[in-house]
């Protein structure tokens, strides 16, 4: 069924693809021949900047999701310098759906913790599509304790389905650890950013992401649940997984709308997938210039500006019973 | 998370078949009068199946008789994302405040347990399956901030069909915002003792529900992240028996006692006192 | 072969029996044809002292892990009222080596940690012989810092072979978790009172032992190694266990004479197992009177004081070289 | 604990097979030139083998040449227990003496890494099997309390036998003793790197080797509580393959890193790096 779905982005891409090489082979055509061509280059830029106004909350689902989007590791590699991973929850095992430890961001020491779906297929169950188990969680949470002692702002990159819904996962209290993470980011005294650059996955992606600033990719989404799972759920027919991706309002614009998020980082047109350096370098300046406003920032007001952030979110009223 | 309101149903209503006077038991298939089922408030004596009950009943069989005080009942919850599926949120909303005379899925307020006065929450799964929306994160993080400022125990009695979908982000965010309230009232040194009755499942699970100092849950109460059926669509296997049933999380470390509803009442009171008694050794 | 070594406890266990059956014989006729027969009571009372003076190491050790030896569960249930026991490591499971939880004093309340090893065989299983696994002392400093947290002082009971040498309990960290529990308990702010009932098994008896007070029934032993791991690697022979026992001054004289333990609890002649009723009195004696001495230290005053006492433990020198 | 100082005999004196200036690699069996495994570590440059290397070898390896600056060189245990077995024990210790040139089984003293100051124990395998006792866990504690009181983070590589038998209780209470004191250097907010090699067992393992903020092992090392044989005789069944190795530790998530012997001094250096460097982020 997520094939059939899928097809409207192939078809956007399909679009996109072409009129590019429109362009290219009219600019190449006003270069050999002399003529000028601008207005016609115009005409099709305006057409694709339009096609992508029009991307629907489904089809920035499905860009959120591309197989060629930029992952965590991406962005480590191409942001911070000597990355060097830390490991382990210090009892069961290595969490390899969960990527940790120190870096450098233009010479400030920080501590990272990302969701890293895989690439190849190797990759992709080494890390189990990005969805964590329990001790992802806990070995999520002593890197960030570590970065507590040792006084590092802490960023993380958030990009999974959710936390792995398996057997094991819920034998070893997989609830229990994404709880415990709640609750302690929000007592870490240091600076920390969140960035979702894909898939913002329920309880899963939000255990990553009690941070003083959340920025989200340009066409990342963030939402209570899938699209597939609302609409299999409440509109009882998975396949309205688009109209279920609209009702639930989880795009980047829609939460900056809500002021859930603090910052919406630029894609280039059609998603960052079409050009990962550009946009890992808008990442890179976003958390270049939210870490210095943090690094300002001093300790018990920022604890205070964390707990006031969480605590104001919600809409609720007051009836007269 | 909110997978399950559409999987459970509550059992009440499904087993209505014998109308009016006499209730079926989902566990034993007997017929029980249902004075004698309230009696015993609502567990069957034959087979110990634990009905569900409503906030308002699972209060009276866990206070001191007119102890609780109610706090913040006029909160609701509103229609944000203007969100309709087969149904518009708000309609549904609306049916469940009218059905239910509550406004929310939980009652907050303060009550005595024997000596001990108590911060106390609890959900209602009868109120759209118990899900988590804006109103019950603001009134479950209001009576948290409520104990953490007057230095009270909290006793949060959960059940949820998982997120309100229909609020979408917001509900999400009701995670994070109750934990980071029990984040100060645990700084704060203060007790906090979560109650876990079928079900607990999804968001309220993977926040408040399991961030007790003592978890105690109801006997075969379904308590989980992800539901049993979200698990067997992504493994394709058949789950083992008692999965996720509180007997099961007891012997796998998550919780620490399973408590009948008999019981419950007294094993409160005497964790309460055992923090409240006497001196504290060191001050 | 701890058969054969077993075989000397027996022997004198039925030196004693015949003694006490004579003593009870002599005083029955002394009533009955009211002869005074004190002398001959006198002299075989003094003979069973003796018999118990002379008791070695090894049969010291034999006693201590003797199957009728009361066990922590005995203690708690004849000591404490209201025992509502904690379970969990809020991880992987509740492991019942360690049985914990809530319960008064005399109406003072404690947090009790206790290793078990079981009566009957299923217990015995069900206990694993009182060996933890980590996840049990992940659950009993799960409980200390409940303890901590709501000013309850900590009552421990030692009795186990050691921590459990298993394929699983090395991949989850055995030797990390007794580890942590070592650091963390020296700094726990509540008093912590160890009683050794029966077996100290080295670092899985220590695990719990970091204690302000620790105490020892008199017939119970504390090693850094079993004597039959003793005597298979240093004397090259298991045979040799009674030699090693003797050699690694393991006996509460032998640990009271080097201040590693702070008091001995006296235990009826034989050991606890011929009067478990006394015992257990014995052992509620010298809590209430430990307790009420710690609960009047002041906090920081109580930590340095643990703090030191275990600094102060080992004997070395210096060389001029 | 102490199961190995029988069943590990250094492997350097075992495979001294081609005496003097040859060496046989247990790893891959090749005969090696002596100087040229002094020139590479100690580590066969064929399988990468890492030979077992005495305290003051691995200082060499790890820290600024001539920085180290020792301490308490000259604590010594005793005999408490006058403990004999098959030789007494103080004679058994007299001769570690003679033969180490050390006077007990670690390195104690400051160093530089890079432009960074640390508090540095180094243990020694050819002293009586690394055995823990009194003289081990004092020096280890008197270089913890230094680096608390000076504020300097502290490094300690570790490989032991386990506990030094002969000090029965004494030995047991070295875990206690380091422990405590590396808490008080946690609490100070100061960085520990705990550092482990072939092999590294028993109480030491049990004590400060886990408590490391970073812990990271040398390739293929065995680091256990307790020893293969002693778990095979346990549960009377073969042991996995890899089994108690560092890489099947990282797999388990236990330790943090395994670094070979060659970037040992790099990888240390950049962690203090990135602790010392710059102005911390909050203050
Ligand atoms: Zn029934
Ligand atoms: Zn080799």
């Amino acid at each position: 069924m997520t094939e059939t779905l899928q097809a409207n982005l192939i078809s956007l891409e399909e679009k996109l693809n072409e009129i590019d090489s429109q362009i290219s082979k009219f600019k190449q055509i006003s270069a050999d021949e002399g003529i000028k061509l601008n207005e016609v280059v115009e005409i099709l830029e305006r057409r694709k900047l339009q096609l992508l106004d029009e991307l629907d909350a489904w089809q920035k689902t499905l860009i959120a999701r591309h197989k060629d989007r930029p992952l965590a590791c991406d962005y480590i590699n191409g942001i911070f310098t000597n990355f060097t991973p830390m490991c382990g929850d210090r009892h069961i095992m290595d969490d390899h759906a969960i990527v940790a430890g120190m870096a450098y961001l233009e010479g400030r020491p920080v501590v990272i913790v990302a969701q890293d779906k895989g690439r190849t297929t190797e990759e992709k169950v080494l890390r189990n599509f990005g969805m964590p188990h329990p001790e992802g969680y806990r070995k999520a949470l002593r890197v960030m304790k570590f970065a507590e002692k040792f006084n590092r702002p802490i960023i993380t990159f958030i990009d999974t389905p959710g936390a792995y819904p398996g057997i094991e996962a819920e034998e070893r209290g997989q609830a229990l650890a994404i709880a415990e993470n709640l609750r302690e980011m929000s007592q870490l005294a240091v600076p920390i950013i969140a960035v979702v650059i894909g898939e913002g996955g329920s309880g899963g992606a939000l255990a990553l992401s009690i941070a003083d600033r959340i920025l989200m990719l340009k066409y990342s989404i963030y939402s209570v649940i899938s699209p597939e799972g609302c609409a299999s759920i409440l509109f009882r027919d998975a396949g309205k997984a688009p109209l279920a991706a609209a009702a639930l309002k989880l795009t980047a614009d829609d939460l900056y709308g809500f002021a859930i998020i603090d910052q919406i980082i630029n894609e280039p047109a059609g998603g960052s997938h079409r050009d990962p350096k550009s946009t890992i370098e808008n990442v890179k300046a976003a958390l270049i210039s939210n870490l210095d406003d943090l690094c300002r920032v001093d300790k018990n007001e920022l604890l205070n500006g964390r707990y006031k952030k969480f605590r104001n979110m919600g809409v609720f009223c007051s009836f007269d019973n | 998370m909110g997978w399950f309101s559409k999987l459970l149903v509550p059992d009440r209503e499904k087993s209505k078949v014998p109308q009016g006077l006499w209730e079926k038991c989902p566990g034993c298939q007997r017929v029980i009068y249902k004075k004698d089922l309230e009696k015993n408030l609502w567990v069957c004596a034959q087979c110990g199946y634990h009905f569900k009950i409503s906030a308002r009943d699972r209060i009276d069989s866990l206070v001191e008789p007119g102890s609780f005080k109610e706090m913040n009942s006029n909160i609701g919850s509103l229609d944000p994302l203007e969100f309709t599926d087969t149904e518009k949120y708000c309609d549904r909303y609306k049916k469940a405040r009218d059905k239910s005379k509550m406004n929310d899925a939980c009652l907050t307020g303060t009550a005595m347990l024997g000596k001990n006065k108590a911060a106390i929450a609890v959900m209602d799964f009868f109120f759209m399956g118990g899900s988590m929306g804006a109103a019950l994160g603001e009134k479950i993080t209001l009576m948290t901030e409520f104990a953490t400022e007057n230095r009270l125990p909290l006793i949060i009695v959960s059940t949820s069909g998982g997120a309100r979908m229909q609020e979408g982000i917001f509900s999400l965010m009701q995670m994070a915002k109750t934990s980071a309230a029990l984040a100060r009232h645990a700084k704060a040194g203060l007790m906090f003792i979560s109650v876990l009755v079928d079900p607990t499942t999804g968001g309220v699970t993977a926040s408040y529900s399991m961030l007790g100092d003592i978890i105690i849950a109801e006997p075969n109460a379904l308590i989980c992240f992800a539901g049993p059926r979200v698990i067997e669509q992504t493994i394709r296997q058949k789950l083992p028996e008692g999965f996720q049933r509180s007997e099961f999380l007891l012997k796998h470390g998550i919780i620490d006692m399973v408590v009948p509803r008999s019981e419950m009442h007294d094993k409160l009171e005497f964790i309460l006192d055992f923090i409240n008694s006497g001196e504290r050794a060191v001050e």
